[in-house]
């Protein structure tokens, strides 16, 4: 047993730290510290710059464009761009659709739109979640009727993250209302500039645009961008969230936030000491600090686990659970941190300082990180029943 | 030993309820916020017209001579529907300022013309440096002759953006962060030299920075005794907590009884959410949460006029420690078991959601007030 | 709204507290104060006591015997016997058993027991949980078969507290097995020197010797020891349990800990300094204040409903949850401050403070406070159910 | 990275935790504790024979050469059926002292003793006044000729009670708080002026406190340095902390294990317990709690012979912190979950939950590490 890297991968690590070094902006680096939201075009032009490093679609294998690292090159990848202070960007289509594709896809499929992804030419949403149906999945209503060699699809989509900067889309349909309700699911891409296609915001509750209701009013859609068989869309769907949900634990990402956060506590004054100063502040960031130490760990063994060749099994469940709630503490604490300038909502620099503007918004958001991508409950229902056996 | 109200104070509750319920729904107050000012003013006459405005003064000072308790019937009521308009910062802070420290002259203008709902007034203390801190003031007012002249910035003032008068802490003599040596005074927004940074704050109201740049103004502008203004702020805030507080259980309660129809209604997996037993014991945590933390806000109003100001200040700082710490888990519960929805502009869950979130930092952080209690229980 | 006493109430107060002071013995004082357990000898000399100054059935109407107090009045008694540094007494004579007969029993039962429960004559216990019914205390199997003019009763019955000092018992019997589960339930009074019962102990967790099993082998029991109709346990059961509830909450005591806990704190040391200069401790031991504080005027409002003359309705509830909390805490906190002493047991002050001594003790024994009298997982449903309507 | 265990390391798990299951079931346990003794001598002589007693040190010491990850794997194994025998006095605590700081001599007569089973040690620090301050040492060794005659009282000693050597603490130099100036003695247990009042810790196992009167030892039993005796002390506390931890993780999954065993059995209602969502839920809650001490484990055995010792020292704290918060809730979980059973001495629920106690305040409570890691974090 032992956390050692070898030689090759200190290199590695090595030549990430000092590609982002020497490539993130600063304007970019100051924007996420702050939480300040990004636009559409700085998000592609970022990740634009990734990809021609060929650091975007890091999870991929050679074959299809991908650097083909192992766990651990993964692991020591995702660390330094979090510790550089670099977003991970809004790549839907690397982490969710890439893999279905490659698992699922036609080869057709496979040639059209990988490499789009891989370039950062298309932005694909994901059309899951129904009004109604919530934590509920399987009971989606969104129907695909098939009519010659296309499907006529009709339905509502809501919680669609970026649905508004998105040109495809990957979704659950209905293709079967006769059978069990997951056997008749199908899982198909379509075009976001499609007739019948209807955009509308939702607003979330730090006031920003991140998500969307998605409706579809007779829209036709190619027979031939069915991914995998007709009914197969569940499973499929089953292999995603696996893939979603360590990846949501956002382990990395906390890291930062909660230095980011010790630096402020030890920058920012209260009386004319400095916050750290504050015996009660001084021992919740140390107990902050320990959990994340937990989180890491544990993320070392699923680590460990997925380089050894095992599937991540129902153990993510807990790493997503876990690591949202220290993204939902990190994010009190900043708060608690801001003071009085907690309350100020959209302001700028000049009515408060600038590592406090956005505290509450990023509060107020990440309130949903326990209940997106299988809510907190849901993850426990899935561990009582497949991992302890309650019934 | 008596917990019920008088049939006075009853009256009052059905009234402010009945207007929230019939004139004040999620809708209008959206429509409210909406608006350039961000209050209703038809509204606040309305209020003034009621007797509202003046329900917890003296008969003396032109009010009904009630008190805490009636002070937290109307605050709980305004809660349960998130109600905006400046009562906390016009009646509550600034009422209480004149009631308590002001001249005949101060009273018998400013706090009459409150009472008639004709001026809106702020209480600005706070500053950059000072977080919580009262009685860090670095604010100046120098005198000269027969003036006084004002100079520093005030932050985050509650009603700041609409006062016509703000009550300000000025350092007349002492170092920045001691308590003697602090003075009010009394200031028109509208006085040269005063420039108003208004800006929303996280639950739709309206708050300012106020920058006072060689304002003016003479001794009679004095609220309370010349060096003397710390003690008085401070039973000013702790009463201001003490509303607050009860606003809190009226939000608290309120989603705590929207969740509840929420998970009767909303059907998972063929069922209301309702019936699993997780989801009910969350409710009951709730329950308990929003039924001990009225028993605080009731232990406090009964505390506030108390004449020992450590038992005061005791109670005050308990109650908003157990209210913030009891609150913030029944936003955070409501919003969680709402799921999406919760998390949406849309819904007014998170409104109210937001509205605790800073009824938890205002006037003292939960932690703040944690410590101020400790340091007066040794 | 108002928390005064009138002139008359604080005359009382007064009555009370100086009673307590010239008459509780130094060393029943001592001995509640560092928690170490009381012998059958002691606690009965100690209600003697009590009872002889007409302050041991302090609940009950003057009719049969009782003071007649107001709801405040008792809570004034009970708090200064509390803040007395006095034992409440294991009366379930007093609390459980008194008045169920007198609103359920036959003028001879009252004639007979009450008058020994009001002087201490009688040592009662409560057969109620069996194993295996746990929290589901009407699926009892003990059974009682009418034969002539008596029952005989068979089964066995556990967690009897004091099973062994008791020389009565009153206890949940089955008289019917062909009805609904609830309506075949009688209560009956058991001589504990009958022939056929066996009382064999339960050690608990502390280490004492507080609970017996109680087992009944063909006991017979006259019919007229039967109180109430046949079938009208389950009524009389319930009645009981909600006046149990607000006693278990323990308030008056727990803030008698809470304020020797305080003392401790300022009295010993770490490192040379009081134990409360430790910012940790001191905002833990004030956040225990505030906490009890909640309890306490929790406890006034469900007391203003008792006077107005409204029976403690589901509310109780609330309060044993929450006073079975504090009470859990509170013992937490005095391990926390014994540190090592708290390994510490069986042992005498040769070997540790007395203070101490009897710490874990106390934490151990105090788990089983969210356990009895309804545990809190059951008070909890009996809230969701009752007074949210949820089903 | 490498998260896997060694061939060896998989052959010692499984033979320590065959031991528990076959020979040390809960009713022996009770029966060794019951004994005047309170462990039994043979099995530890069965330790040294399977060569468990010397597997952490290294070959020229007369060990198998293993570390801290060798440790853990017995003491988890130990934690699964709360194995009384010394192992972490004598081996962890003694052992680690002798192994860091003996001498030639030492190493050979006692260390060599200690691996064969002969010999049983213990480690005397914790003073009355001295809490969990390893530094607050009252206790002299004032030095007569080529002698050191020590004074003092050491409490709560782990394993005080069976030792045949101890391993005390004194001050040879400065001041009662100060780190330097303490010095390590190796004392014999039945020496002229050692006193030992031995007695039972919560969880059925001995402690003792030991007072020395002009105990009379030369030079030679100094272990370590003179006057530099914190630093190894401190050392020592941290491996038998890490150890400690590991043992507490084999009782926590032994309350998981039992706890999810017991409600897919026990019925209420006419139905299994675990059907309930509630019970569901706390009972991923226990295994959740397990599983992330697990990694806490794991990372403290990883750092623990790091040669930069704030980082070995923040993750002893940081896993003592942890495991601590995350032992206690699981243990109280399992007694409730349980109900009335849960709370008898008859059922091993109740003494894993008092043995959890235990380790939340042995070597520091959780406060106390929670406020050395803030310290060294700085």
């Amino acid at each position: 047993m032992n956390i050692d890297y070898t030689k090759e991968e200190l290199e590695f690590q090595q030549e990430v730290r000092t590609w982002f070094k020497e490539n993130l902006p600063e304007d970019v680096k100051r924007k996420h510290q702050i939480g300040a939201p990004f636009s559409k075009d700085e998000t592609v032009a970022w990740q634009k710059t990734l990809s021609k490093a060929g650091y975007f679609v890091v999870g991929w294998p050679e074959e299809h464009g991908g650097p083909g690292w192992t766990a651990t090159q993964r692991y020591i990848f995702d660390s330094e761009r979090a510790a550089a202070g670099a977003p991970v960007g809004m790549s839907m289509g690397v982490i969710m659709l890439g893999p279905v594709l490659m698992a699922f896809g036609t080869q057709e499929q496979k040639d059209l739109y990988l490499p789009r992804i891989k370039d950062c030419d298309d932005w694909w949403c994901q059309g899951y979640s129904e009004p109604g149906a919530g934590s509920d999945l399987a009971s989606l209503k969104t129907q695909a009727v098939l009519d010659g060699d296309e499907y006529v699809i009709n339905g509502t989509k809501i919680w669609t993250t970026y649905g508004h900067h998105a040109n495809l889309c990957f979704c659950l349909v209905r293709t079967d209302n006769d059978c069990k309700q997951q056997l008749g699911i199908s899982f198909i891409l379509i075009d976001m500039e499609a007739e019948g296609i209807d955009v509308r915001p939702i607003i979330s509750i730090d006031g920003e645009h991140h998500l969307n209701q998605v409706f579809f009013d007779d829209v036709r859609v190619p027979k031939k961008n069915l991914v995998g068989a007709e009914g197969q869309g569940w499973t499929i769907a089953k292999y995603l969230l696996t893939h979603e949900r360590t990846t949501i634990a956002g382990v990395a990402d906390s890291k930062l936030n909660f230095s980011n956060l010790k630096e402020l506590a030890k920058t920012q004054t209260a009386n004319g000491a400095p916050l750290i100063e504050d015996e009660q502040l001084r021992l919740k960031i140390a107990e902050e600090e320990i959990k994340l130490l937990a989180l890491e760990y544990t993320n070392f063994r699923t680590l460990a686990d997925t380089a050894a060749g095992r599937a991540p099994g129902p153990e993510s469940s807990l790493l997503k659970v876990k690591g949202t709630e220290t993204q939902q503490s990190l994010s009190e604490l900043r708060v608690e941190m801001a003071g009085n300038y907690a309350y100020v909502w959209k302001a700028d620099e000049t009515v408060a300082p600038a590592e406090f503007l956005h505290a509450t918004e990023q509060y107020n958001f990440l309130r949903a990180c326990t209940i997106y991508g299988g809510s907190t409950e849901v993850q426990k229902n899935v561990v009582a029943k497949m991992l302890l056996g309650l019934k | 030993m008596d917990f019920s109200l008088s049939s006075e104070q009853k009256l009052i509750k059905d009234g402010v309820e009945k207007f929230v319920r019939n004139e004040y729904d999620f809708e209008t107050r959206n429509k409210i916020i909406a608006t350039e000012d961000g209050f209703d003013r038809a509204l606040w006459k309305q209020f003034a017209e009621l007797g509202w405005l003046g329900i917890s003064f003296s008969e003396e000072d032109g009010g009904f001579g009630g008190g805490a308790i009636d002070t937290n019937i109307i605050m709980e009521a305004f809660g349960s529907g998130m109600v905006v308009e400046p009562y906390l910062a016009t009646v509550v802070l600034g009422g209480n300022a004149l009631a308590l420290g002001g001249t005949p002259t101060q009273k018998e203008e400013v706090l009459g013309s409150v009472i008639a709902g004709e001026t809106l007034l702020a209480v600005a203390y706070a500053e950059t440096q000072s977080r919580f801190q009262l009685s860090d003031v670095a604010t100046t007012a120098a005198k000269s002759g027969e003036q006084y002249s004002l100079n520093g910035e005030k932050v985050v003032v509650y009603g700041g953006a609409w006062a016509d008068k703000v009550i300000v802490s000025a350092r007349t003599s002492g170092d920045q962060m001691s308590e003697a040596g602090i003075t009010l005074f009394l200031v028109d927004a509208k006085a040269s030299g005063v420039s108003v940074t208004s800006y929303q704050s996280m639950d739709g109201a309206r708050m300012a920075n106020i920058a006072m740049k060689n304002v003016t103004v003479g001794a009679d502008a004095i609220v309370g005794q010349l060096d003397q203004g710390y003690a008085l702020l401070d039973q000013v805030v702790d009463s201001g907590i003490s509303a607050l507080c009860a606003e809190a259980i009226g939000e608290m309660n309120a989603l705590f009884q929207k969740t509840l129809a929420f998970v009767k209604e909303r059907e998972q997996f063929g069922v209301a959410i309702g019936s699993f037993q997780t989801i009910q014991h969350r409710l009951v945590d709730m329950f308990m949460a929003v039924e001990s933390s009225r028993s605080m806000a009731i232990m406090n109003a009964l505390k506030l006029s108390s004449t020992d100001v450590t038992e005061r200040k005791k109670a005050v700082s308990a109650a908003k420690v157990y209210i913030g710490q009891n609150s913030r888990h029944c936003a955070q519960e409501a919003v969680q078991l709402h799921g999406g929805i919760g998390v949406t502009e849309e819904l007014d869950i998170g409104h109210y959601f937001r509205r605790l979130t800073l009824f938890c930092g205002a006037f003292g952080s939960t932690n703040h007030h944690l410590k101020r209690f400790a340091d007066l229980s040794d």
